[in-house]
């Protein structure tokens, strides 16, 4: 009978005992991760804060899920170690657990740059797990003051989780615009205004100085009041298990369309990896739940014997603040449509004849269609992208095509 | 807008209530006589374009929708009724022949409903179709005269080509052009699985439904279109339409609106030109020209395929069908005075041609008397109702039904009688792409397939009573049949008694 | 009230038939005594006989057997006779009068042939001649009503039980190599002597137990062919329909069983090729003939007899065989009563057709 | 598994199927009550243009992009029919992203909605089926 090891919890271990057992409903799963918790969804700690969900309805998968996939599960345990000849892994505790099949989903740690009186600050925090959101939530009251470090995702996530608990939040970044990664400039400006309007403050081009008691200074030499002070300026990929015993990495580990890391057995998904994206072939980090599930899925059904190719990754994201959503994927090259109305802003990027990316704010109806567009690579010139330009449709497709949609 | 006079016959009445503006009636009704008004937040309608179709009432998901005959009247006048001077108005405006569609709905007696049918009681048992079999097949075509032997003593067949039909019931002939595309991918598709004909009409068979051959009467009628050997041969039977039921002695006419590329390819003509059947077959002014016609066209069908003789009844039915009898044709039809149309003038519909019983009655009686009953078969139709209808009709003397108007109330048709407008709401008296599409055949071809079904169960049901279990047993059988509340006139026409005799 | 031929009388009954295959006598007291065993499937309203080869002296002679009202009706008969026929010998039939049978009409016999220049002048064939000339009379001539034609071959028939018609028509006194006998049970008659069975048409004799569903659509069909149907009974047309089957369309009495009592198509379905081309044909050819509604018939012919049943037995009939007797009756009581020791005994089904005939007959075929 | 299929030869466009969706799946008893004076927000969606319409609703895919995107696991596959559990959604319309048909909106309360085969509604077959008049939609086997 198989052994499999799963290091990790989240989406892309969560995706790999899934994966397996499409493939292998006996072999032994042990799954080992350093937070004591269930599953549960990362990102929804920002929805936890606003509200939105609660810590039993955050858990990814049913109470019952490691019983029922007959998963041997070992949390808050750390693997310090993998001995890729032995095929074994050790824990903190020095016990070594033999596998046949491993498979490395140990995400990211939130990255801290050095900043002068940080380490005074009692009220500091990051805003990556369970953990993170709730010790932060017990030290906030009606007239605590938050800095948010970061206008990136977990920056503003944070922003919409705390906004309603708190007097005033203030957010740094060093970039000229919020949500760089995801959005143009018309973008960014539509979101900060929409938040501006919800009360958050920005400061751009700007960044911290130093921590004093109760303020910070910003390079601007602005001063900013706080109480509690958020950083999520960054992640970093945990890839140091895997590049201690020669485990190919760059910015984090290198894996192939099977998942597979560049040592024998031995797998990576989720954010620790990069893998190439399929709309421009080039390697990346795409840290994303969808894409991670869906890599440990993959992972899961190799490693079980099973035949997977994880090919259709692209960059995507869906997010929102206070109910104004957006929808991005792609990359962001070549000419560009765009349709901005009121607080609904859309742009395409398109070259040779293919969708590469876009931004919808707002509206987001049917988003969905153009990310096939990417992922399919489909030829423009087959369909009709003036209509599909105005508004994600079917109707765009050939007769042929829609009806392969609909009626098979 | 001038004043036309003209009045809405019918009032559209909805139930405020009930109505959740969904809009279903307005984009259902190819009349516009719904619409939506954004400011108002209502559904409004103008019952002048209404024809009493009851597509929206049939698709209204919270029924909020009914048509009513207005009780907006004319003053009371047995004489001048209001039809009348609403005729009287629309011919004062247009100064054109009234056209009308579907049967003679006026108040002639209906001979079905004066007769009554027989059952076993005591001396003779009721058969249960539920255990025996009871059979409803019939050959259609001229039985031979003498059986003959060959030299081994053998009966030779001798038989001329027979229709076998596994329902005494057919689907008379439309026209593809008068019907929709999908009216007669129905028909045909319902007459394969049910064993028995549908006919092209006068319109040519579209090439997709060569397919159906087996299960086919191609019709030759005045204006010939569509009419080539391969058509000839495409079907299992040739008619010959000499006249119509709703129309004797009219032709036919298809505007050339109606005469889309399909169309013109199947009936040969140029796409947009009216579709003109002239009143007479110009190369048949007798009976002997007839003979002739029928058998150019058993000549160019191999002598393979029945030929049938189509023509409405009229006063003189009787002679003719004799005539036609020994003119060489395989099979009469006969069409009575209600039989349907997709466009008639409306004084001829209304006053030309007799009831088709009385018609069927004194050809089958004739024929025997001429000792040639057994040279044809006889179809009647022109407004066969149900299965009762269908078995009074072969208890006196029909070997089969057509039927046209059923078949597309199957299909949909609420008889609204607007062929002529080409706006049918139900996809089927209509070539406007939009509307051809609301008849899937998919379930037209289901709903005729269930009809026949189900009349050929009740038609069992009533044979079993009588204590006969196959249904040549039944042709001419007309002492099954009882009058009532007829002449003795009308008794001695239908070859019956009366009930109690 | 209407009699027969004015009104149509429904009835049921009781048949029987007996055939020596070797052509040995049977005395007419043999199916007397067969026929009376059913005496409850009678009412009193009709019974009859009819009695093959009881005629040797005469034998190519066709052999009239006539009812008349009163001597006005015979003497126009006879002088009918007279014009078209070679009357070689004419008599009353010898009857006993009994309490039982009464209203008799004057009951004459004739042996006749066609007069040699009004069969030429005819340009038919003398049967036809023959069958022609009786239809005439029946119809055109009032109160003459010629109930048997045949040659060899006599029936016997009257209003009342047929044991007691038996007694009155001395039935003891003939022998014959077949005899069929018929007892009637109509739901109401005049108790018209021409109403009993048999029916006969020239040597065909008809006796049927059973009320026909088709009978108008046979009527009308028949009667196109030159026969017409005066009395209304089933009998009358089923005899008729033998007769244009046989006589005129050259069927055997095989191939016109199946078109009387023509097979389910969905039996005809599963036939091999040959027989089921034969029966589509037949079925196809003379749809008007099927008979539908229960009969049990034995036809009687020149050379032997025939049993058939409608094609869903909605009659009883069985067959025995002793030796070279067969037996044919409603009710088996009426086989054991003449012959106890059976070697078979058989109930034949639907539709299939029982032909016993003389070893010496041969098919006109 | 029977699926919901379109054969957009049939679609006449006259939005029923939205109605009779919107009705069985709005908790109430009568078409009337439910829809009387609402915008309606159907799981199944009428797209037409010059012609030609079509029905598009949840193709209940065997490998579903939604599903496996969902972050919060609301969206699950029971026997074949994807269900969001809405209680667990928090409206951060990643299936939306990910859905190649566009079969997924969001609902009244921000959570999304889709076709569930009105498994879980009192109609418990397909109400557009039933309620397509041409047979444009139908629920079977293929």
């Amino acid at each position: 009978m198989s052994k499999y090891v799963i290091i990790g919890n989240s989406a892309a271990a969560i995706g790999c005992v899934e994966g397996i057992r499409q493939v292998d409903q006996k072999g032994e799963i042990t799954l080992i991760a350093s937070e004591p918790h269930h599953t549960y969804s990362r990102p929804l700690i920002s929805y936890l804060l606003y509200g939105k969900t609660d810590e039993q309805r955050m858990k990814y998968r049913p109470n019952d899920f490691y019983k029922k996939n007959k998963v041997t599960k070992r949390l808050g345990e750390t693997v310090t170690e993998i001995d890729k000849k032995q095929k074994t892994v050790t824990l903190k505790s020095g016990e070594k657990i033999q596998y046949e099949k491993l498979l490395v989903a140990t995400g990211s740690n939130p990255f801290v740059p050095p900043m002068e009186g940080l380490e005074n600050v009692k009220n500091r925090f990051s805003f990556m797990t369970l953990d993170d959101a709730k010790a932060l939530d017990k030290t906030l009251k009606k007239d605590t003051k938050a800095l948010v470090v970061g206008a990136g995702l977990i920056g503003l996530k944070c922003v919409e989780g705390i906004l309603d608990k708190v007097a005033t939040v203030d957010v740094v970044d060093l970039a000229d615009r919020i949500l760089p990664s995801i959005l143009d400039e018309t973008g960014s400006d539509l979101v900060k205004k929409f938040l501006e309007s919800k009360g958050v403050k920005f400061h751009l081009k700007d960044s911290v100085e130093k921590f004093e008691k109760d303020k910070v200074v910003l390079k601007s030499k602005k001063t900013v009041d706080f109480d509690v002070v958020v950083i999520a300026v960054g992640v970093r990929p945990n890839i140091s298990l895997v590049k201690d015993i020669d485990g190919k990495c760059h910015r984090a580990i290198i894996t192939n369309n099977k998942c597979e890391t560049s040592i024998k057995d031995i797998y990576a998904a989720g954010d620790c990896t990069e893998s190439a994206d399929c709309a421009t072939g080039d390697m990346k980090v795409m840290a994303l739940l969808p894409n991670a599930y869906m890599q440990g899925e993959t992972a899961g059904i190799n490693m079980a014997g099973g035949t997977k190719l994880y090919e259709n990754a692209i960059p995507m994201n869906a997010i929102g603040f206070f109910g104004y959503h957006m929808i991005t994927a792609g990359d962001y090259v070549g000419q560009t449509y765009e349709a901005l109305d009121g607080e609904n802003y859309k742009k395409l990027f398109y070259k040779d004849n293919r969708l590469m990316g876009f931004i919808m704010i707002g509206d987001v109806m049917r988003a969905g269609i153009y990310t096939s567009l990417i992922k399919n690579k489909t030829d423009l010139t087959t369909i009709d992208f003036e209509l599909i330009k105005e508004k994600p449709q079917l109707m765009a497709f050939s007769k042929k095509k829609r009806s392969e949609f609909l009626a098979k | 807008m001038a004043i036309d006079f003209l009045y809405p016959e019918y009032e559209i009445k909805r139930d405020r209530d009930k109505c959740i503006c969904c809009r279903v009636c307005e984009r259902q009704c190819a009349n516009e006589a719904h619409w939506y008004d954004a400011e108002l937040e209502m559904m409004m309608c103008d019952s002048a374009k209404c024809v009493n179709c009851h597509r929206c009432v049939s698709l209204c998901p919270t029924r909020a929708l009914k048509i009513v005959k207005t009780d907006h009247t004319f003053k009371e006048n047995a004489n001048w009724t209001g039809e009348h001077i609403a005729e009287i108005y629309r011919q004062a405006g247009t100064g054109g022949v009234l056209l009308s569609s579907m049967g003679n709905p006026k108040k002639y007696p209906i001979y079905w409903d004066k007769m009554l049918i027989n059952a076993s009681q005591v001396t003779n048992p009721p058969i249960d179709p539920l255990r025996e079999p009871m059979e409803t097949k019939v050959f259609l075509g001229a039985k031979p005269g003498k059986v003959e032997f060959n030299s081994k003593g053998e009966i030779k067949n001798n038989l001329p080509p027979q229709l076998k039909l596994e329902v005494p019931i057919m689907f008379s002939a439309m026209s593809y052009g008068s019907i929709s595309y999908n009216a007669h991918e129905s028909l045909a598709r319902a007459a394969k699985e049910l064993g028995t004909f549908y006919n092209t009409g006068e319109g040519g068979l579209h090439e997709d439904f060569y397919k159906y051959g087996a299960n086919t009467i191609v019709q030759v009628a005045s204006g010939r279109f569509g009419v080539h050997k391969d058509y000839l041969n495409a079907g299992a039977a040739i008619e010959i339409k000499m006249g119509q039921g709703a129309k004797p002695g009219i032709g036919g006419h298809l505007p050339g609106i109606k005469v889309r590329e399909d169309i013109s390819r199947t009936r040969m003509i140029p796409e947009g030109s009216d579709a003109i059947s002239p009143a007479p077959h110009h190369d048949i002014y007798s009976i002997e020209d007839l003979r002739q016609l029928v058998y150019s066209l058993k000549e160019a069908s191999d002598y393979k395929k029945p030929v049938i003789v189509k023509i409405a009844a009229v006063h003189n039915v009787a002679a003719i069908a004799s005539g036609i009898a020994r003119g060489g044709a395989d099979i009469i039809a006969i069409d009575g005075y209600r039989g349907g149309t997709g466009a008639a003038p409306t004084r001829i519909r209304d006053n030309v041609g007799i009831p088709i019983e009385l018609a069927l009655a004194a050809v089958d009686q004739r024929l025997r008397e001429e000792g040639i009953r057994n040279n044809v078969s006889i179809v009647v139709g022109g407004s066969i109702r149900s299965s009762a209808d269908v078995v009074k009709a072969i208890a006196l003397g029909a070997d089969a039904v057509y039927i046209a108007t059923s078949a597309l109330m199957a299909l949909g048709c609420h008889l609204c009688r607007s062929c002529q407008k080409g706006n049918c709401n139900w996809g089927i008296a209509t070539q406007r792409p939009e509307l051809v599409r609301r008849l899937n055949p998919d379930i037209g071809y289901k709903r005729l397939v269930n009809l026949v079904t189900a009349w050929n169960h009740e038609i069992k049901e009533i044979m079993g009573g009588m204590g006969i279990n196959s249904i040549e047993s039944l042709r001419g059988n007309r002492l099954m049949l009882r009058g009532i509340g007829l002449t003795e006139k009308e008794l001695s026409i239908l070859g019956i008694k009366h009930a109690g005799e | 009230m209407l009699k027969e031929g004015q009104v149509r009388i429904p009835s049921g009954c009781a048949i029987s038939g007996v055939i020596s295959k070797s052509g040995k006598k049977i005395n007419g007291e043999i199916i007397v005594k067969s026929i009376a065993t059913m005496h409850d499937r009678s009412n009193g309203l009709g019974g009859g006989f009819a009695g093959y080869g009881i005629y040797p002296q005469y034998k190519d002679l066709y052999a009239f057997h006539v009812f008349y009202d009163g001597n006005q009706a015979r003497e126009e008969c006879e002088r009918f006779l007279d014009r078209h026929f070679d009357i070689i010998n004419l008599s009353k039939i010898p009857v006993r009068p009994s309490s039982k049978i009464t209203a008799e009409p004057l009951i004459w016999r004739y042996f006749v042939n066609p007069l040699p220049t009004k069969l030429t002048d005819s340009h038919l064939d003398e049967k036809e001649f023959v069958s022609r000339s009786v239809i005439r009379i029946n119809s055109q001539i009032d109160g003459a009503y010629v109930f048997s034609c045949g040659k060899n071959m006599g029936v016997f028939k009257a209003v009342g039980y047929p044991e007691d018609v038996g007694d009155y028509f001395r039935l003891e006194e003939y022998d014959g190599y077949a005899w069929t006998a018929h007892g009637r049970y109509p739901t109401n008659t005049p108790g018209w002597w021409g109403g009993a069975h048999p029916f006969a048409m020239l040597d065909y004799s008809i006796v049927h137990n059973g009320e026909i569903s088709s009978y108008d659509a046979n009527r009308r069909d028949i009667e196109m062919y030159g026969y017409k149907c005066t009395l209304q009974t089933d009998t009358e047309v089923i005899t008729y329909i033998i007769d244009y089957l046989l006589r005129k369309q050259r069927l055997s009495l095989s191939d016109a069983a199946s078109v009387i009592a023509a097979p389910f198509w969905s039996t005809i379905e599963n036939m091999p090729k040959a027989q089921k081309d034969k029966l589509t044909y037949l079925r196809s050819a003379f749809p008007g003939l099927l008979i539908t509604g229960p009969f049990s018939i034995i036809l009687g012919f020149e050379g032997g007899l025939m049993a058939l049943n409608d094609r869903l037995k909605l009659r009883s009939m069985v067959i025995g065989e002793k030796d070279d007797m067969v037996y044919m009756a409603s009710e088996e009581c009426a086989i054991r009563i003449i012959e106890p020791e059976l070697d078979k005994l058989w109930s034949p089904r639907g539709g299939e057709p029982v032909i016993v005939t003389l070893d010496s007959y041969k098919s006109s075929k | 598994m029977k699926r919901i299929y379109v054969n957009e030869k049939w679609c006449l466009g006259c939005h029923l199927c939205e109605y009779y969706c919107a009705f069985a799946n709005s908790g109430k008893d009568s078409m009337v009550k439910a829809l009387k004076n609402v915008t309606i927000n159907p799981r199944i969606r009428i797209e037409e243009r010059g012609g030609i319409s079509f029905a598009v609703s949840c193709r209940h895919c065997e490998e579903p992009l939604c599903t496996k995107s969902c972050i919060t696991g609301a969206l699950s596959v029971n026997d074949g029919v994807i269900q969001i559990d809405k209680d667990k959604c928090v409206g951060c319309y990643t299936c939306i992203l990910t859905c190649p048909y566009g079969a997924i909106v969001p609902s009244e309360t921000g959570a999304i909605q889709k076709c569930e085969l009105c498994m879980n509604n009192s109609s418990g077959t397909p109400a557009c089926v039933a309620g397509c008049p041409n047979k444009a939609i139908v629920f079977e086997e293929k």
